[in-house]
């Protein structure tokens, strides 16, 4: 089973409990379940959709076309009509029907000419009603539900009351066509609703009048529910995220609002009191919203001074604005950790929407030369893992880490396995011993460059931004500037021969392989996915996910590349940065390039039909898939 | 404890004559009567020849970025609230790049006390117009006379709720010495604004302008008696700070509000006893056994 | 014109309800009761749901970046005084990240009037405290209420220098235009505090809670009179603004504070007729035939 | 000729003036003239050096050892004294002989204890006194003048007025000891003190007494004044963009205090009033001193977008503070250029020192991806024409420019020849032709990516940092994306296309070679210099400059890289970040790097003896030189 649902409506209108509803209906079927969602930067009235894939076997990304799409709005209609399947399923309120699919105000003008084309073309009428007609004569089921009529005939709901479950019914009605028992409804509608007992009640009626409504509709196999016994957590990228900082230590987060990075901060203020299996508080984290983000750094950095595990979230434009304290960080051997989930740019540019565009910049970011980690996850088991690996990293070689993540992962919602118990290291710390007359150096030269750190408070010590001597006062020598500055750089190399293979690179597929895609953060999902129809073009096929970005394994990655017949690139940005940088670091040239950078992730198929066609000689690919 | 013994020997390279030493010397006065613990004592500094004074001081040091010392002050602080957190800045450094942090500072209120190197120029750099020097003043460096407004440090830290307000002068180390134990004693927010005089760039601002230019506070008390009396207080400070003569003492005091560590308090229970800095968050190389259940319920499947 | 004339025909992707509405209203109805150029006039703003109402004003936009809508301005109105700057922003825009600008906007008075859309709240990423937000209050996003003191735009406006201050609603769509043509008709920074519902958001600041908690200015007169009559006119606007309600109206109008415009004409002679983006740079493309010696007389050898 | 002298002192004690006064005497003798200046990052009191050369061919680098130091302190003689040749001249003033060289509160301790090992390892005393006869005993010329003496006596001069004419004094001596003319010392002195009569006369005073004083002690030729009749610039670099931006319609320049760029703007403010040949004002620049760096790049772009011809000048931590304004230029096509001094980082680093370790950092900085142009300048004479293209370039293609300096540009000083035209091209603008209802499109795609431009107040616009359409608007249709986000992108292709290989890289030394060196900014001037002494080990050596980083012109460099047996990269960072950009443009290898990061600059002797160095197998130097 491998089943794409669209369900889509405008901002604000129930989309994301809707979307919520179906994940965890499906999840709860016992279903591998891969969410993603696509939303406007905008709170109400703009389109927005969730697209949730459905499989017997674990997922990390989406396909198109899609089996089933929920319409909440004729927008939605207009928008994802060409996205269905011949055959597949399109629901959506009868109540609809006589709508225009053009004049409406919240479509981007360029999309209604567009969509006006694209009806021209195909022959079809400006209105719902003659779009139906049209899928239905190419073998789509459409079924056009009179909620409204239904609700308040059955279940005597006033008409708000409809509008404000119309989200729920139509998800009812749709994952009811798509075989899913009522009971899998009912319970999920119970779980998500959990802490609002009335509207839980509400919803739950919805689910039972839909359900009994749309049965005879049904033309699918019932979905077979698979009892598992494994603990799973259903998570955003966000949440994964927020765990792993919890449970790797972090006792001060400082965030200033951004997407898609606020989520995170969210979820920390709101599970921190982490409790111990007999109940008791082991401890709680700060949270500070900043009133910027130079704040939210130096904030940071000024918690990780003090001993506390410290750590701000931020994407681009809040990245950028820590790029001088970035800096002061790597002077003074900080373990601070950014978590910078890119999204589309430049500047503003697409704030909602996905993007792997800061990765060269991240490498670079700030001004002089200092080492730094930077470590990208590729979906939201990693995330957390990460989380608590860069809190390691940064404590155990004090540098800055930046945690790179993207918007795909998130946002977009998964299940994930739970380990119950990671690995803290805290690196070299200060003894407290102390000669007599000896002052503690907080830079001391030692023979492998880590100096032992004491907390504030534990001694008397300086920092300083401007160059320092083993004091950490200011010093202009020439010879200890050579001296004090080697010792900083030189952690890459040392982080570079310590580091795990896995936390420098993961091979997904067979070990032996004639072409091998490379790619790094949520795109991995789309390449891992896609395996299995690029096994079947009759070449050997594997992907090389990058995660390690900074310091770069390059003769690690270089192995696996010179093993390829081909190497293809896939990531979403204009220049293939994870190529650029390889060319950097191992003076390799990938130059097949898959590239996506409309803010829309890349699908499982368009690696598959792009592998293709770079097998038939193309070289560089623009994606545009997704609406 | 002498004052001497809070002096870290790095040699203070200002300028023969310039204020700091004022300060140093008060810095070093107060912390020695206060018979402070040194290893409690993080002075938080921008970037600036005021920014300096950490490094030559016996006490934790952190010479952060240029204007950005309070928001390093204000997460030290939040990590550990056992330390005594003290930010020193020019006025370039804190009423310029920075004031947006010094604004934020007093609407947070922690128990941060800020000391304002106001020389009116920015000094390391030359001796531009920093953001106090009045307008139509021309200092040695400028081409032309200044076009910009000062700011009010004292007014634009009542505005944005700072409980403690001083204003002294660093030639005056006794008065600004008593000035600072005042400051360090007060629970929140203070800011001093000290005068300080920089013969390399101010060749307005000397001994001789700060005798015309000044006056020492006698008779104001500068506590808000209660709740009711505050709006009449702030009336007052801003008649005191529209004279001709800038007023030296302590100026404004609210004991009234709630420190920034006590209202973490009131939404996290904890925080007292177990600050971020006093947590435990490992157990022999491992992570806390949280309970998956109890934390993380609602992520649960 | 009527002041549909002012609509860019962009479609407003507002929530229902909200008082951004109100605001594009009344700004549109000034723009065009006071038959602006529209070519002249150009809307800067920050990012927010606010940033995004240039789009739909038919007159030069600059969407600029979060904070940092001042600056933007204040170089667009050195570079061309003859424009009509009008910067709008959140409250988290002008008063958080960008505090320092907005304190920097008064101290130099150019001729550039700023709208603060106050929500209370940051609407576009979610519903986050913004520093107008009370203590203790808790929005409907916020996990806990509170713990920062709200900055009153008013008076760190009064402290940074502005001279012209308003406060109007945007559900008065009357009252709102007749400050907005105020404020445009006034020489040099102003700052208008609009009450701006958020009913995502913000559950608290509804039209009852307005009805309750505002109140229009009546017999108040804002202007300063003399030079001698500003203190105590700021010590009432203290006072007005410690006042249980809000006060809407225009508050404070100080007219004896040259604009930055008027300034920089003071140090440069040739600024009024001949400002930077009037100048001729070129003659058919080659520099212009400067002088050595005159211009660069001092280095030449 | 090629002499090299030293005058040291503290900082704020006149060091600045004495420099200065020696290379216009040298100038003013006709000679060619190259002046470093050496500060701490302090105000008064901390050591300050200037080290002049002085040559009968144009130089662009310092030489050690020196012939000659003139020392206000005895900190100075502790300093340099190892630095001074054999037979070389040593001046200072015979009131220091007592004095102590290690006893001395301003010197920091790590270099009292290297200076106490050397002294002890020499066997000399601590004082000036036991130094000086070391000195003498090399057959070093120490001349120790009685200086208050002979100005108290012959001037009549009270004592503070000696202290405040000891700069002068000494310089007049050690110029004098040179062979220098006392009729150039006068003439130059008379230029310096031009606007304070009185000054120059008692000035004039002393370097008479002086020299009269010293001429006995003169043991070399004298030097011949040779007339010039070209018209020469002797300036800093500083000066050189100044003058620049000015000739090319600068009118705007915003910035933040920060060393070494703020001399520019100091610049700019003085020289103000620009007149035509007749006189006449042709316009005049505002400069404005803004809160903090993120307002300069702002106000900048503000004034960039109403047509202004609008800069701003910083160095590495504003720099970093303007990622984000940089990122918003670029999606809004912005011409606009920051002027960014490289000095030692990373934080605040060495603020008065010398350092190239931004070039990466400027040409990934900012979140997302755009064009920009990274233009860098190798001398005085480039810094002042390319400031003119850094404009140009901007608005031909409407790109943000970042003209890269380094702090040894901006403060050292050399003559320069002058151009009195450059060329200014202000790219496409809007016509002011609209037919019937159409509206201006600020971001019309056109077949060439340049979309005509028009000022605001011309028409009516917007612009907006999220992804927009034609028109400016916000817009988040992924085929709009794509096509906008192209159109920003190729630019690069075409800069790189339509760019004169004078902008590309400059060959310095033989056409044919056999080994090249590959460096930038003012290490160039060491390697041209040290062509000559390399040629002589046998190997034809060239001289390879790269002046565009971004866009990089990859196939251009690699045709010079590829002829050459041994390509050897001198720079002055840790990584090698030329060599690294060259590896990530051109995929090759340039394993030999030569680097300094001391902040003080490379000397030709460092070039030179690197160069031996690799030829005998020596691959990674770093160099230490100068104090
Ligand atoms: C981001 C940044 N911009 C600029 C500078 C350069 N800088 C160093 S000190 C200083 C200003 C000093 O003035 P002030 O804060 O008044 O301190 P003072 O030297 O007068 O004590 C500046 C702008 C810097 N270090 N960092
Ligand atoms: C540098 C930066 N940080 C964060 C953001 C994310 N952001 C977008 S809007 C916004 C705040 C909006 O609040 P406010 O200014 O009050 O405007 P409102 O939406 O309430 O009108 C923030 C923080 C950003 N765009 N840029
Ligand atoms: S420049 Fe001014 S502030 Fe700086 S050290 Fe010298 S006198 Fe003091
Ligand atoms: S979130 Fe609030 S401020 Fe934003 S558009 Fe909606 S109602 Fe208006
Ligand atoms: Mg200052
Ligand atoms: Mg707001």
């Amino acid at each position: 089973m491998d089943v794409n649902v669209v369900i889509g409506g405008p901002q604000g209108g129930g989309i994301e409990t809707a979307g919520m509803l179906a994940v965890r209906t499906l999840v709860m079927a016992g279903l591998e379940v891969f969410g993603d969602r696509e939303y406007h930067s905008n709170i109400k009235g703009k389109h927005s959709y969730f697209h949730i894939r459905a499989a017997d076997r674990p997922v990390g990304s989406i396909r198109y076309p899609v089996d089933v799409l929920g319409a909440l709005d004729a927008e939605t209609l207009g928008t994802h009509f060409h996205e269905v399947k011949d055959g597949g399923v399109v629901v959506y309120d009868s109540a609809l029907s006589s709508k225009s699919l053009t004049r409406i105000p919240s479509l981007d003008p360029i999309r209604v000419e567009r969509l006006k084309e694209d009806l021209l073309e195909r022959k079809i009428g400006e209105t719902v009603e003659a779009l139906s007609q049209y899928l239905g004569s190419r073998g789509t089921q459409v079924v056009p539900i009179p909620f409204s009529k239904l609700l308040s005939e059955v279940l005597k709901f006033p008409n708000p009351l409809i509008a404000r479950t119309m989200n729920t019914s139509i998800t009812a009605a749709l994952l009811t066509l798509m075989g899913v028992q009522q009971e899998a409804i009912s319970k999920a509608v119970g779980f998500l609703f959990r802490e609002k007992e009335e509207v839980a009640e509400l919803n739950l009626k919805v689910v039972e009048a839909v359900c009994d409504f749309v049965k005879s509709y049904v033309k699918r196999e019932p979905v077979a529910v698979r009892r598992r016994t494994e603990r799973r957590l259903l998570v955003a990228g966000n949440d994964s995220v927020a765990i792993g900082k919890l449970m790797g230590g972090l006792r001060l987060q400082t965030y200033y609002p951004i997407t898609p990075a606020a989520d995170e901060s969210f979820d920390i203020e709101e599970n921190f009191e982490l409790r111990d299996s007999a109940g008791n508080i082991i401890g709680n984290p700060v949270v500070v919203q900043t009133e910027d983000e130079i704040s939210a750094i130096a904030m940071a950095i000024g918690g990780a001074l003090a001993g506390t595990r410290s750590a701000t979230s931020t994407s681009g434009p809040g990245f950028s604005l820590m790029a001088e304290g970035l800096s002061w960080a790597g002077n003074n051997e900080v373990p601070v950790v950014i978590t910078h989930y890119q999204r589309g740019g430049p500047s503003t540019g697409l704030p909602t929407r996905h993007s792997q565009s800061d990765l060269l910049f991240t490498i670079f970011a700030g001004h002089g030369e200092f080492a730094r980690i930077v470590l990208a996850s590729g979906d939201h088991r990693e995330a957390m893992a990460d989380a608590v690996k860069s809190l390691n990293y940064a404590e155990r070689y004090q540098v800055p880490v930046i945690h790179l993540l993207d918007k795909g992962v998130a946002n977009c919602v998964t299940t994930t396995t739970l380990e119950e118990r990671f690995e803290i290291t805290r690196g070299k710390r200060f003894d407290g011993v102390l000669k007599e007359g000896e002052v503690y150096r907080r830079f001391r030269f030692t023979d492998d460059g880590i100096s032992p750190r004491a907390f504030l408070g534990e001694e008397t010590m300086w920092y300083s931004g401007d160059e320092h001597n083993e004091l950490g006062n200011i010093c202009e020598d020439p010879l200890n500037r050579n001296r004090m500055y080697a010792k900083r750089m030189e952690k890459s190399r040392r982080i570079m021969e310590e580091a795990p293979d896995e936390d420098k690179a993961l091979l997904h597929g067979p070990e032996r392989y004639d072409d091998l895609i490379l790619t790094w953060g949520i795109t991995k999902g789309a390449a891992v996915d896609a395996l299995e129809s690029m096994g079947r073009l009759g070449r050997r096929v594997a992907v090389l996910q990058v995660r390690m970005m900074e310091p770069f394994p390059g003769s690690y990655i270089s192995k696996f590349l010179s093993e390829a017949a081909q190497v293809i690139d896939v990531e979403a940005n204009y220049l293939g940065q994870l190529a650029e940088l390889v060319r950097l670091r191992c003076g390799m040239v990938v130059r097949n390039r898959v590239l996506k950078y409309t803010g829309r992730i890349v699908t499982e198929d368009e690696v598959a039909s792009s592998y293709e066609r770079i097998l038939k000689g193309e070289e560089r690919i623009v994606l545009w898939g997704g609406e | 404890m002498s004052s001497f013994e809070w002096s870290s020997g790095v040699w203070p390279d200002w300028c023969q004559g310039c204020g700091n030493f004022g300060i140093f010397t008060a810095l070093r006065m107060a912390l020695a009567e206060m018979g402070m613990d040194r290893k409690r004592v993080v002075l938080v500094s921008g970037i600036g020849c005021s920014g300096k004074i950490p490094h030559f001081v016996k006490a934790t040091g952190v010479h952060a970025l240029h204007g950005r010392s309070i928001p390093f002050a204000t997460g030290i602080k939040i990590a550990n609230p056992n330390l005594k957190v003290v930010v020193h800045g020019g006025d370039g450094d804190l009423l310029g790049i920075g004031m947006g942090h010094f604004v934020a500072l007093g609407r947070r209120n922690p128990d941060i006390l800020v000391m304002i190197h106001n020389n009116w120029v920015y000094g390391l750099t030359k001796g531009q117009a920093s953001p106090t020097l009045g307008r139509g003043i021309r200092t040695k460096a400028l081409a032309f006379p200044n076009i910009n407004d000062p700011v009010n440090p004292i007014l634009i830290g009542m505005a944005s709720g700072y409980t403690f307000l001083a204003r002294s002068y660093a030639y005056n180390a006794e008065h600004l010495k008593e000035v600072i134990k005042a400051g360090l004693s007060h629970r929140g927010a203070g800011a001093i604004e000290i005068i300080q005089p920089c013969p390399t760039w101010n060749n307005i601002v000397n001994m001789e302008w700060v005798a015309q230019n000044t006056q020492y506070l006698s008779g104001w008390d500068p506590v808000v008696a209660s709740e009711d009396d505050l709006l009449k207080k702030m009336q007052e400070v801003m008649r005191l700070e529209s004279m001709d003569k800038k007023q030296l003492g302590i100026i404004f005091e609210n004991r009234f509000k709630e420190t920034f560590e006590d209202r973490l308090a009131s939404i996290n229970g904890y925080y007292k006893d177990n600050p971020p800095a006093r947590q435990r968050i490992e157990d022999e190389g491992s992570s806390l056994p949280v309970s998956m259940d109890k934390t993380f319920g609602r992520y649960m499947v």
